[in-house]
């Protein structure tokens, strides 16, 4: 008897069961206002990252074309990819002195992590975080960017 | 009856064609062109059907998923499907090594067959129905279990393990899922009295059988969905394909039009069982009528018959598919559990109970 | 039971067993030899009932190879480090532990795998990670790959 | 003398055959292969193949100086990348006895409890997959994006994000972050029913995974299966608990733990625990002190020689790095003791005699990052 008990308590648990899993299902069937999804090209001209997403490594430069890296070569160190080359050059200062003044910051996007440890480590806060994340191209060559504008010098008062 | 109408106008369209064809040729050659004609239209509805189910299908998942779904082909992604099926008939026909060539180009065809064959006797319309067997039933159960051949062949010919387990947890499955539906349709006929198709539509004028049988008639008809869920290897019984089990079962080795012709004909089953389902249970293309209420019978009988069909068979398919988005798989020692334990028995109770009804006229 | 007795225990049990200072565990080099007996009784001894091997590294110390095996009470709670080494580079072999701890079996391939050292009676002691005809044992200080290991 | 041993020759019905499940398989959730010998549908053995993302992680740590090893981590247990960056910092802490302002230690114990839901939401996600119910993965998902969300707002990154450093964080919590933490529990409070709802009662679920991939308290601690799948079967081995760090000595949470040993108990202890980590970050959300969100840090972290080990406890169980140091900037060598690497030892034991379709569910219930057993 009990056994008989046990079997349509069964069905009538499982029956039960699966109608509660329905329920959930059918609920979001007809509330499409829960729809997630963005729809991501469309959305392009209204899409803002976040202020602190890290889309790839800019040097910012100013509207005179002045940037704060002096070339010292810290970001390279940090750089646990060797996604960072700085090639730095030395030019005669205005006090005689010979300057370190920086000839190409070379940044391989394709080989970077996004660490971070080379934006933390700049000591004049001369590199930072770009915007943007659409990176696809068609050749690998296209990914290694040079970051200090052609022209671009330091801006006064940074120099070493 | 406003029904008439629509009636009239199918029954003397029909008409027409089969006159004007045997005036203008000979017997032999007029049935030749008319089976043609049948053929052909039923091919079109059949590549329309399944389009249209694959869209939905995956329209109706997204919803469930809080998705939108296909929405880049067209408005809406309607064309999403055509595309695919593009796709699909320009892929390349990987030949498998080992394989058993024969059997392995064989099977979509017999799956497909098989589901072709079926449409046959489903009546879409009073009059619009090609073939009105008076075991239309037992055609269709008949017809349709053939599919299982195409689906143990594939998995066999293929040449793969995977495709292999899936073939034969088919074979078991269906074999066992076949009797239930089969009963489940038994409980109906013994309340309806014949097998007929059309005849089953007539009976169910004033009241669809799922209505007038009560409680056996709506415990057939759970059993009828779940049964007919699983022979047509849907989730949550789709253990022939099982792909986080086995990649794709048994057609994990099929491509380009081949495997359109396993996707095809899948949806295609699930639109013939709707069908049936619709048919036996819920009156097929009868309006929904009350007894007495003269007025709104006739409400009723302006929607065209074909409408009330689509609708219901809609409504069918719509459960199935909601049934596939929301469980989780079976394994297979359950699935056989479930059949041999629970529907069976159930079944077969519920038969009695059915022929005791019948037999105390307590039924509407 | 507390550190105190603990060190006498295993000293007890192998009196040549070295005890190294200042650690952030009780850490003993245990000779080579004798590593699977005092293995077998740290863990069956109800005061001790070291049944959670919670890691086992080796290492390239340079002079010597080393497998270290971190253990932990799961019912008393205290925690011990056994060490054992050897100085043969060309065929380094240990006792292996994986019939008393069964995670040993994966750790121990690990080892092989990476630093070429072969554990005796280990049941299936292929490599684990890299191929089966790679040549040599990255993590030995000594190994050299031009092609795959990029010097910044 | 050698002993001669009679094999008998096996019968049709007792041939073994084998299978590979991956390196692509849709269950294994990466590139793990399974060489899985059947019998019929039966599972007699299997073989995992580990290695296809074998990246050398140890080797590449001894050329990498402490900071920059927090972005290996990140990459080693990808859904647990905060934990697995706490503890290269926790180790490098304690070897320096730097004592962390108490605004990080709030910050990271909230992110660690965040990582761990979103860990534990992805998990229920693809099991929920492996198990057929392809729904439940997009609401897994769904609710996951929330705190990738919040992560991004804070860390600038969704995934790898190498947030902490040593001696604190890479920078301050975004001032929005309480805000939508707060947001994100009151949501995910009600979400987590309809988890329950769609997979935790549903009957066929309860079939599937009840009485399958049977593992006992003495085998979980023999195989050191550890994190939720050790607490299903009883073995308290809770490092939060046990090895106290950050401020879990401070917080009020349990330990969860299931005696059954079976799937769907390792499936009730990560439910059990997203309530445990949201009850956590509830605790401590609202009371973040103010101060630096970094302790003073040398410009080149250099460990005194000696060996350090430091257990924390990620969202797949007990991650030991045990750091041979000889006084330089980088690490004599690091070992990862990753959980998933002694969770994939103990598959084969308890999916034997199984049908294959319990085997994916075991492996589900497993919670095997790939990444994580080959690193």
């Amino acid at each position: 008897m009990n056994s008989i008990y046990k079997y349509f308590a069964d069905i009538f648990y499982g029956v039960k069961s699966l109608l509660t899993g329905m329920t959930v299902t059918g609920k979001y069937f007809f509330s499409p206002g829960q729809i997630v999804t963005q729809q991501y090209p469309e959305n392009r001209k209204t899409l803002k990252m976040y202020e602190r997403f890290k889309g790839e490594v800019i040097m910012p430069h100013d509207g005179n074309n002045h940037h704060h890296c002096t070339g010292c070569g810290i970001c390279e160190l940090n750089c646990p990819n060797g996604s960072i080359e700085v090639i730095s050059a030395r030019i005669d200062g205005p006090d005689g002195k010979k300057v370190r003044i920086i000839d190409k910051h070379i940044y391989h996007l394709g080989m970077c992590t996004f660490c971070s440890l080379c934006v933390k480590t700049c000591p004049e806060n001369a590199l930072a975080f770009g915007q943007e994340f659409e990176h696809a191209v068609f050749d690998r060559t296209l990914l290694t960017k040079i970051l200090n504008q052609p022209g671009s010098s330091i801006i006064k008062g940074t120099e070493e | 009856m406003a029904s008439n109408i629509y009636d009239t106008f199918i029954a003397s369209l029909t008409q027409s064609i089969h006159n004007g064809l045997y005036n203008a040729l000979s017997p032999f050659w007029a049935l030749i062109v008319e089976l043609t004609i049948i053929g052909l239209v039923f091919m079109m509805f059949y590549a329309l059907v399944g389009l249209f189910l694959v869209y939905a299908e995956r329209k109706v998942c997204a919803f469930m998923q809080n998705r939108v779904g296909p929405n880049r082909v067209g408005p809406y992604g309607i064309f999403q499907t055509i595309a695919d099926f593009i796709k699909l008939v320009m892929k390349e026909l990987v030949v498998i090594k080992n394989s058993d060539k024969l059997l392995f180009n064989i099977a979509p065809f017999i799956v497909i067959i098989a589901s072709f064959m079926a449409i046959a006797a489903i009546p879409f319309s009073k009059g619009l129905h090609a073939i009105d067997f008076d075991i239309g039933i037992l055609y269709v159960i008949a017809v349709s279990a053939l599919g299982v051949v195409g689906v143990l062949l594939a998995g066999w010919s293929s040449n793969n393990k995977y495709s292999l387990i899936g073939a034969m947890r088919s074979g078991a499955q269906i074999i066992s899922y076949e009797l239930s539906v089969g009963m489940s349709l038994l409980t109906i006929i013994i309340l309806a009295g014949t097998m007929q198709f059309s005849e089953l539509v007539q009976g169910q004028e004033y009241g669809w059988f799922i209505f007038k049988g009560h409680i056996p008639a709506f415990i057939a008809f759970i059993i009828f969905l779940i049964a007919s869920t699983a022979e047509t290897n849907r989730g949550p019984f789709d253990l022939a394909e099982a792909e986080s089990e086995l990649t794709a079962g048994y057609h994990t080795e099929y491509s380009g039009i081949k495997f359109a012709f396993f996707f095809l004909a899948e949806y295609m089953n699930m639109f013939i069982v709707a069908s049936i389902g619709a048919t036996v249970f819920l009156g097929g293309w009868m309006p929904f009528h009350v007894w007495g209420w003269t007025g709104f019978n006739q409400v009723m009988d302006y929607i065209p018959p074909f409408v009330w069909y689509i609708g219901k068979t809609a409504f069918i398919i719509w459960l199935m598919m909601w049934f596939k988005w929301t469980f989780p798989r079976l394994r297979i020692d359950q699935l056989l559990n479930l059949e041999w334990k629970y529907l069976l028995p159930i079944n077969l109770f519920n038969i009695l109970l059915m022929a005791f009804i019948v037999l105390m006229g307590w039924h509407f | 039971m507390d550190l105190e007795k603990l060190k006498e225990r295993v000293l007890t049990l192998v009196p040549e067993a070295e005890l190294e200072e200042n650690k952030q565990f009780l850490t003993f080099f245990i000779p080579a030899g004798k590593l699977h007996a005092t293995a077998t009784k740290l863990k069956e001894d109800e005061d001790t009932a070291f049944d959670y091997l919670f890691c086992q590294s080796g290492t390239d110390m340079g002079k010597f190879l080393m497998v270290v095996y971190h253990l932990e009470s799961t019912k008393l709670g205290h925690a011990i480090v056994l060490k054992v080494k050897t100085e043969d580079r060309e065929n380094p072999v240990f006792d292996t532990v994986c019939d008393i701890w069964r995670t040993a079996e994966f750790h121990e391939r690990e080892i092989f795998d990476l630093l070429g050292i072969r554990f005796n009676n280990h049941p299936d002691l292929r490599r684990l990670f890299l191929d089966e005809n790679w040549v040599g044992y990255p993590l030995r200080k000594d190994y050299s790959d031009e092609v795959n290991i990029v010097e910044l | 003398m050698k002993e001669v041993i009679h094999t008998p020759v096996p019968s049709v019905e007792e041939e073994e055959y084998h299978i590979n499940m991956g390196p692509q398989h849709p269950s294994t959730h990466g590139v793990l292969r399974l060489v899985v010998s059947l019998q019929g549908e039966i599972v007699k053995n299997l073989k995992p193949h580990c290695g296809y993302i074998h990246r050398g992680m140890e080797k590449m740590c001894e050329k990498d100086t402490y900071p920059q090893i927090i972005h290996l981590t990140d990459r080693m247990d990808y859904l647990s990348m905060h934990i697995n960056n706490h503890a290269v910092c926790l180790l490098v802490e304690n070897a320096l006895q730097i004592e962390v302002p108490e605004r990080v230690k709030y910050i990271r114990t909230i992110m660690d409890e965040l990582c761990r839901i979103q860990s534990h939401q992805l998990w229920w996600a693809s099991f929920g997959m492996d198990l057929g119910g392809l729904t439940c993965f997009f609401y897994g998902l769904r609710d996951r994006e929330k705190i990738l969300d919040i992560w991004e707002e804070s860390t600038g990154a969704r995934f790898l994000q190498s947030y902490y450093t040593p001696g604190g964080l890479m920078w301050d919590i975004h001032p929005n972050f309480q805000k939508h933490t707060k947001e994100f529990i009151k949501y995910f409070r009600k979400k987590i029913r309809d988890y329950e709802k769609i997979l935790s009662g549903n009957v066929i679920f309860r079939e599937r995974s009840r009485n399958i991939g049977f593992m006992s308290k003495e085998d979980a601690i023999s195989y050191g299966v550890t994190g939720p799948s050790g607490r299903g079967s009883g073995f308290s081995c809770d490092v939060r608990k046990h090895h106290p760090y950050s401020l879990y000595d401070k917080v009020e949470f349990k330990e969860i733990l299931y005696q059954e040993g079976d799937t769907l108990a390792r499936y009730m202890v990560r439910m059990d625990e997203m309530y445990e980590s949201m009850h956590i970050i509830e605790q401590l959300i609202d009371n973040i002190p103010a101060g630096d969100f970094s302790a003073k840090m040398k410009a080149v972290i250099k460990l005194p020689a000696g060996e350090y080990y430091q257990r924390v406890e990620s969202a797949r169980g007990d991650l030991g790095l045990y750091c041979i140091s000889d006084g330089n900037k980088t690490p004599y060598r690091l070992k990862f003791r990753t959980p998933s690497f002694s969770n994939l030892s103990v598959l084969d034991h308890i999916s034997r005699d199984l049908k294959i379709a319990d085997l994916v569910a075991i492996g589900g219930s497993l919670d095997l990052v790939i990444p994580d057993i080959d690193r």
